[in-house]
């Protein structure tokens, strides 16, 4: 197919810029954002593989990423609510109860 | 009397767990709460005690091997089977264990005030688990019991123990654990080597006694095996996780402890760990026998400097443990009984060391002697019982402690003539802790205020000293009437470790036939030379 | 025949049971019955042996042995060892007088007991306990039976030595005999696995003395040598010789009826009777004859010396029996085997009569034990002074009286046998022990009374039950020398002759003349009585000398009276390093080395734990970073894996 | 060209409004930027021919979650995102594993054989016949179904997950 390192390419850009983004950002909506555009670019190449392999596969898993993000996104946000009810920010850095 | 059909010894190993499931659903709460618990809890362990009755009626001393044998498939397809036996070994031990626990649950009943009920469930859970110990003739059977009996004792140290009990409990569980891991993975390889000569998968111990193990192979394993029981028994220098166990463990929970746990490290040694790898025992011989009369001797002084009497008890186990060491491994017929006999006695004569230790706890929540003195003249039944313990625990002659003294002893001057005279000292030392324990407790003038309204025993403190004090000199006087339901057995046993042995110096002789000798150590460590073990024979037996 | 003989033992046995487990309530109902339960069981003993001796008699001399098997008691492979008993002549003159003579003081403890301090019942069952071990080891057929005598005897030592508990010391001194015993076992245990082992490689797996002894000869002269002086270690504890004598003294904190029979007539002499009965062995190791002679000698003279200036009647008496055991293995180092019998028959009655007129004499004077709080007693207690002069007379061998007999066969023995030496310090011994009895019976019966004045109005003869065993015993001490009277004084020498089969006989006293006998005997009796004559000087007659003498040797004095400082030595250099070392080893090695290096694995690990747990910071960013680097890790590692 | 054009076009959008998404420090502008975006992802899936795809991509994406992600962030009131980092070095290295990552990624891809296509029924003929909705409808229905029903599931438990998270306490 052409183009196909294109496409690869620039799904693989995504994923280092949500990447980047996930690991860099305070605010957990930016995270969760950022989050999303790794999926993006993960459904790209999983896309372009689909057309070039010619197999379904890739087009149902983009479907069921959709679907999890949706719901990452519902129960997602549901939590922030949370968080802001209970400390009044988001910012994942003040989220340390993991700590030791 | 026969018992052909009845599986008696399932039964023996479960009745107590079918008590667990009684007392678990019993209703808790009302006044006489805690009366109803102790009297099931005391019923049921006294069942138990009724059903061990019949397989010493129905033992036939002349029979070597297992009897009431029940073999049936567990996990198929690991070859695990479930499956039980008793031979003369084992038979007093499973005896010992069903004797004991109704005595301690008898003596808790004023000790323990708190979670009676998880309390009762705990002993009876640890008694499924001793007597599944001492029953099991399938590794991995043995090894579940041999683990399942680690969380009640933790629970009894843990919950219903002393000052220090979190520390001491989890010192206990951390020290028998690793050595029980290592027995795991040698249980593992001894597995795999069976695979892989026989390409049969099982853990039955019988199997496993017809198999070939290369001799580097058998050194680490018997070393792993040695390990686990060694911490358990418990030998020097290991063995200091008991007086803090003992010390902080309720008096219950000691009794059990002295009288029971620690028979199962040798008893591994006799069952396990000594037929499986009869080469590697030779060659441990040395190492055990010096470390078992260093306990015997080291562990006497130092429990003459004990300020508590409690500790001063637990070190004196650990120098009678260390006769049962030396006896066992003189490998000869008066050596093996006299060691299986002593874990009798040290049994007894320990168990109600602790029993009556605890008495004078529950009077004067103290354990130092230095707050005693005098109580002979207070407690006259209590210095009775405690003069018993003592001379049986010092062996001296016409109580049971004497005759495994005397007859490991005799086993260990025909084996190794230098380690037994320094054993011998051993008699000497006991006299001086133990009579100077007596001393400082018992004689002199009642000095202290609080001693002045010390109680003698209550009847109920009586019951449970009398049976013990009875059978110490029963076993004095009459020790043929235990020796002679294991002489088959250990007959056998010792055949069994010096048949294989020989089979395995004449193949170290072949083996080897540059040096014309056997391996030494330095053989053991597991070089290139590994690769001509795996091609030597792979049959077992003859 | 002997069928019975198993009841001799079991007698006593049915009394210990019988007090001891009624006795608490015998005790509150009726006190009485409980003596005549341990008096009739000793009685009924002791009617037994007489009947079993004169059965003995009726046997012509070669057959005087029998044995008897009661039942197996530790059997273990091809070894195994019987509750069985021996009768012969040894075992019957040995049984004959532990319970003729413990019946007596059974009886005289009904007097000395009753109103006493302490659990009436207590006191007879463990009496009768200590019957049944010392009849066990008389009678034993083999080492292992006669052990459990000989540890019983030990146990009911300690037991009734400490019988005042309430005192700490009395304790202690039980303490410590038990212990010094122990320390004699570990060497007896030692020799007797070492002979089983030895004769075992000869495929004589037995402990029957028979057995033992019809192959010894099969052992090595070195082993034998070793199992004897071993053996010899055992006994020197058990009979109070150097250097395990130290308990003895020690051990009158008893009752005194219980040192009369305990550590004056019967276990005391077990040592004794088991050289005699190993004679066999001793006599293949002149070597160990040979220590066994000095060690004698020597305690002999060493105890005498501590006895000239002890002040407590009961510690006198127990040197002097210390003294008298060193005369005994005297004679048996010598090969007098039958000599050191007779005198420990002999020094059983006259030292047990000792020891009961000394209890006699507290009795009277409220449990005083100071001989300078006595004197004067002479005509306030007639009956006890007059048996325990004759008692004195009797240790400090007066001519025609039983000690003298037996003293004088060991000394001739001593002499004719080629230990010319051994036979002056045995004589200066001698008269060292007529000077201290004197001294002894001096201070407590003439000149003024010293004892405070409500003591004085006190005074009193003891009762029926104590001076009629008195009496029987005076008689006994004066009359019992006629069982051994030597030919050379137209006797026979009966008991000689009895013990024929059993005595193995060493060297021979065949090249002295008569005339040296008779020499040697009016030498020792010429030394006796300078002996007695200088304790009447010293004490009746000028009483000034001894304080005089005492400052005059100092040092001499203070050693001898501090019993030359043995047992500050003994406590210096072995029990005080010990104790030492134990600490050391527990506090030292135990908890820092051991529990340190356990827990020092546990503070290791959690010292990980904590460098560790900084990486757990909690961020979740900081998580996904690991996690990235772990995926990083895996991508590189599979690039790597595909160049 | 034409089609190269429209691909440059939104291959530059996307990247540039990613990266606005990630950079922007006004919450409200990321989010906007992330319509963007989707947008632009939703356009090269439909140069890749998959129309009910992008339909998708914008409607659950741009419509649905960025929605919901604005309503939240109104609700919540929050402007811009806080001050400076607390864990920079760290993100720092955290940055340069990312790189590395990537690096090794790429080299991976060049590593990794060939694949020759397997023949499906994702064929261009197929596709222009019965369009990807109708083939993946009929794989949907057969083959993914079980997978599918599990979505669904996972659909229902998130939507109850999320009122019980938000609700009120009592």
């Amino acid at each position: 197919m052409e183009y196909q390192s294109v496409f690869l390419g620039l799904g693989l850009a995504l994923f280092l810029i949500g990447t980047a983004g996930a690991l860099v950002r305070r605010t957990a909506i930016v995270v969760f954002l950022s989050i999303e555009i790794m999926l993006g670019g993960v459904n790209l190449v999983f896309l372009t593989f689909a057309r070039s392999t010619q197999s379904a596969d890739g087009a149902f898993m983009v479907m069921c990423i959709m679907a999890v993000a949706a719901v990452e996104a519902a129960v997602g946000l549901a939590i922030f609510f949370r968080m802001y009810q209970k400390t009044g920010s988001i910012d994942v850095e003040r989220f340390n109860l993991l700590k030791w | 009397m026969s018992l052909t059909g009845v599986p008696i010894l399932s039964i023996l190993t479960f009745l107590p767990l079918i008590g667990v499931l009684v007392v678990a659903v019993m209703p808790g709460s009302g006044p006489g709460a805690a009366k109803r618990f102790w009297s099931i809890g005391l019923a049921i362990s006294l069942l138990e005690f009724l059903v061990s009755i019949p397989v010493l009626i129905a033992f036939d001393p002349s029979v070597a091997g297992m009897q009431f044998v029940e073999h049936k498939a567990w996990i198929e397809s690991l070859g695990i089977s479930y499956s039980l036996g008793l031979d003369g070994i084992s038979l007093w031990l499973v005896l010992l264990t069903t004797f004991f626990v109704p005595l301690c649950i008898l003596c808790s009943f004023t000790y323990i005030q708190k979670k009676i009920r998880e309390y009762i469930i705990s002993f009876l859970l640890i008694e499924t688990a001793m007597i599944g110990t001492f029953l099991a003739m399938d590794l991995v059977l043995f090894y579940v019991f041999w683990e399942l009996m680690l969380i009640p004792m933790f629970l009894l140290i843990g919950v219903w123990g002393g000052e220090r009990r979190i520390y001491s409990a989890v010192k206990f569980f951390l020290y028998t654990a690793l050595g029980s891991i290592f027995m795991l993975v040698a249980i593992v390889v001894l597995y795999f080597h069976n695979l892989e000569t026989t390409g049969e998968a099982s853990f039955y111990l019988f199997n496993l006694l017809e198999l070939h193990i290369p001799v580097s192979m058998q050194f680490w394993l018997c070393a792993a095996f040695f390990l686990a029981f060694a911490i358990k028994v418990p030998m020097f220098p290991l063995h200091t996780w008991l007086p803090d166990a003992h010390v902080e463990a309720p008096t219950a929970g000691s009794v059990i402890l002295a009288s029971i746990l620690l028979k199962m490290g040798t008893y591994g040694f006799i069952r396990f760990a000594m037929p499986l790898f009869p080469y590697a025992t030779h060659q441990y011989i040395p190492l055990i026998a010096a470390l078992g009369v260093i306990a015997i001797v080291y562990a006497a002084l130092v429990s003459w400097v004990q300020p508590d009497i409690k500790k001063l008890v637990a070190y004196s186990s650990v120098s009678h443990m260390g006769y049962v060491l030396v006896g066992l491994f003189a490998l000869n017929m008066q050596g093996v009984e006299g060691g299986i006999y002593q874990m009798l006695n040290h049994g007894l004569s320990t168990g109600a060391l602790f029993l009556l230790v605890g008495m004078i706890y529950e009077r004067r929540h103290t354990r130092l002697m230095e707050e005693f003195g005098g109580l002979a003249k207070l407690m006259p039944v209590y210095a009775t019982f405690l003069m018993i313990a003592t001379l049986a625990s010092v062996a001296v002659p016409g109580t049971n402690g004497f005759v495994g003294e005397f007859l490991i002893l005799l086993g260990a001057y025909k084996s190794y003539p230098v380690v037994a005279i320094i054993a011998t000292s051993g008699a000497l030392f006991s006299v001086i802790y133990m009579l100077w324990m007596y001393q400082r407790v018992m004689f002199g003038p009642v000095d202290k205020d609080k001693n002045s309204g010390l109680t003698d025993l209550t009847w109920r403190e009586t019951v449970t000293m009398l049976p013990i004090a009875v059978l110490i000199i029963i076993m004095g006087i009459f020790p043929g009437l235990f020796l002679r339901q294991m002489d088959a057995s250990a007959e056998h046993f010792l055949h069994t470790v010096k048949s294989r042995y020989n089979m395995y110096v004449a193949l170290e002789e072949q083996r080897l036939p540059r040096e014309g000798q056997l391996a030494q150590w330095m053989d053991f460590i597991p070089d290139t030379n590994d690769l001509r073990d795996r091609v030597s024979p792979t049959h077992g037996g003859q | 025949m002997f069928d019975y003989i198993w009841l001799i033992p079991v007698f006593p046995l049915i009394g210990v049971l019988v007090n001891g487990i009624l006795g608490r309530r015998l005790e509150e109902t009726n006190k009485s019955s409980i003596h005549w339960i341990a008096c009739s069981a000793v009685g009924l003993a002791f009617v037994l042996t007489v009947v079993t001796f004169f059965q003995l008699l009726a046997l012509p001399g070669p057959e005087r042995l029998v044995e008897y098997v009661w039942f197996e008691w530790i059997r273990a492979g091809d070894f195994s060892v019987s509750i069985a008993y021996q009768i012969d002549p040894l075992s019957m003159v040995m049984c004959l007088f532990v319970t003729g003579v413990g019946f007596l003081i059974h009886i005289y403890s009904i007097g000395y007991m009753l109103h006493s301090e302490g659990r009436y019942y207590r006191y007879f069952t463990y009496l009768n306990l200590f019957m049944f071990s010392m009849i066990n080891l008389v009678l034993a057929n083999n080492f292992l039976l006669m052990f459990l005598g000989w540890e019983g005897v030990g146990m009911c030592s300690y037991l009734l030595i400490g019988f005042w508990f309430s005192n700490l010391d009395n304790a202690k001194a039980g303490k410590k005999a038990f212990i010094t015993n122990r320390v004699g076992d570990f060497a007896f245990l030692i020799a007797l696995f070492l002979l089983m082992i030895s004769l075992g490689e000869h495929g004589v797996w037995s402990l029957r003395f028979t057995q033992v002894f019809e192959h010894a000869h099969l052992m090595p002269q070195g082993v034998v040598t070793a199992v004897c002086l071993l053996f010899f270690i055992g006994c020197t504890a058990k009979s109070a010789q150097i250097p395990l004598y130290v308990w003895l003294p020690d051990a009158m904190a008893g009752p005194t009826p219980v040192s009369a029979l305990i550590h004056a007539a019967t276990m005391v002499t077990s040592g004794i009777y088991f050289i005699a009965r190993s004679n066999v062995l001793y006599s293949m190791s002149p070597l160990s004859l040979q220590v066994v002679a000095v060690i004698g000698a020597l305690t002999a003279f060493m105890a005498a010396t501590i006895a000239l200036t002890q002040n407590d009647i009961k510690r006198v008496l127990a040197y002097s029996t210390v003294s008298q055991l060193g005369y005994m293995f005297l004679g048996l180092g010598v090969g007098a085997f039958s000599a050191g019998i007779f005198h420990v028959v002999t020094h059983s009655f006259f030292k047990a009569l000792l020891f009961l007129c000394a209890g006699s004499v507290m009795h009277a004077l409220a449990n005083e034990q100071d001989m300078r709080f006595m004197g004067g007693l002479r005509k306030k207690i007639p009956v006890t002074y007059i048996t325990m002069l004759l008692g004195t007379l009797a240790i400090a061998g007066f001519p025609g009286l039983s000690g003298f007999f037996s003293k004088d066969e060991i000394l001739w023995y001593t002499f004719a046998n080629g230990h010319p030496v051994l036979w002056l310090i045995g004589v200066i011994t001698a008269g060292m022990t007529a000077f201290y009895m004197f001294r002894l019976i001096f201070m407590t019966f003439f000149n003024e009374c010293r004892a405070s004045q409500d003591v004085q109005k006190h005074i009193h003869e003891s009762p029926k039950s104590m001076t009629v065993p008195m009496t029987v015993l005076a008689v006994l001490s004066i009359i019992g020398g006629a069982i051994g009277v030597p030919a050379a004084l137209g006797g026979s020498n009966r008991i000689e002759h009895f013990l024929e089969p059993v005595m193995h006989h060493v060297g021979g006293h065949g090249h002295h003349s008569v005339s040296t006998e008779y020499l040697l005997m009016i030498i020792s009796v010429v030394i006796v009585f300078i002996g007695i004559g200088l304790a009447y000087t010293m004490y009746v007659r000028k009483r000034e000398l001894p304080h005089e003498l005492a400052t005059k040797f100092q040092w001499l004095y203070t050693a001898m009276l501090n019993k030359w400082y043995v047992d500050e030595i003994y406590s210096l250099l072995i029990v005080r390093p010990l104790h030492a070392l134990s600490v050391f080893l527990w506090k030292g090695f135990d908890v820092r080395v051991i529990d340190g290096a356990v827990n020092g694995v546990a503070h290791a690990v959690g010292w990980c734990g904590s460098r560790l747990r900084i990486i757990q910071s909690g961020y979740v960013q900081a998580y996904a970073i690991s996690f990235l680097f772990g995926a990083a890790l895996l991508v590189m590692y599979s690039v790597f894996a595909l160049v | 060209m034409a089609e190269l054009s429209i691909l440059t076009f939104f291959v530059v959008l996307s990247v540039l409004s990613s990266l606005l998404v990630v950079c922007t420090k006004n919450i409200v502008h990321c989010a906007l930027w992330m319509i963007v975006s989707c947008i632009a992802l939703a356009g090269l899936f439909l140069l890749l021919h998959l129309q009910f795809l992008a339909i998708l991509q914008i409607i659950v994406y741009a419509g649905a979650i960025m929605m919901f992600i604005l309503y939240a962030i109104m609700m919540l009131n929050l402007r811009f995102s806080s001050g400076p980092y607390l864990l920079w070095n760290v993100k720092t290295l955290g940055l340069v594993v990312l790189v590395v990552f990537m690096v090794g990624l790429l080299g991976l891809a060049e590593l990794l054989p060939e694949t020759s296509p397997i023949s499906g029924p994702f064929t261009v003929q197929a596709l222009e016949d019965i369009g990807e909705a109708g083939i993946l409808a009929t794989r949907i229905f057969s083959d993914y179904i079980i997978a599918f029903e599990l979505v669904s599931v996972l659909l229902t438990a998130g939507v109850v997950g999320a009122l019980a998270l938000a609700k009120k306490d009592r």
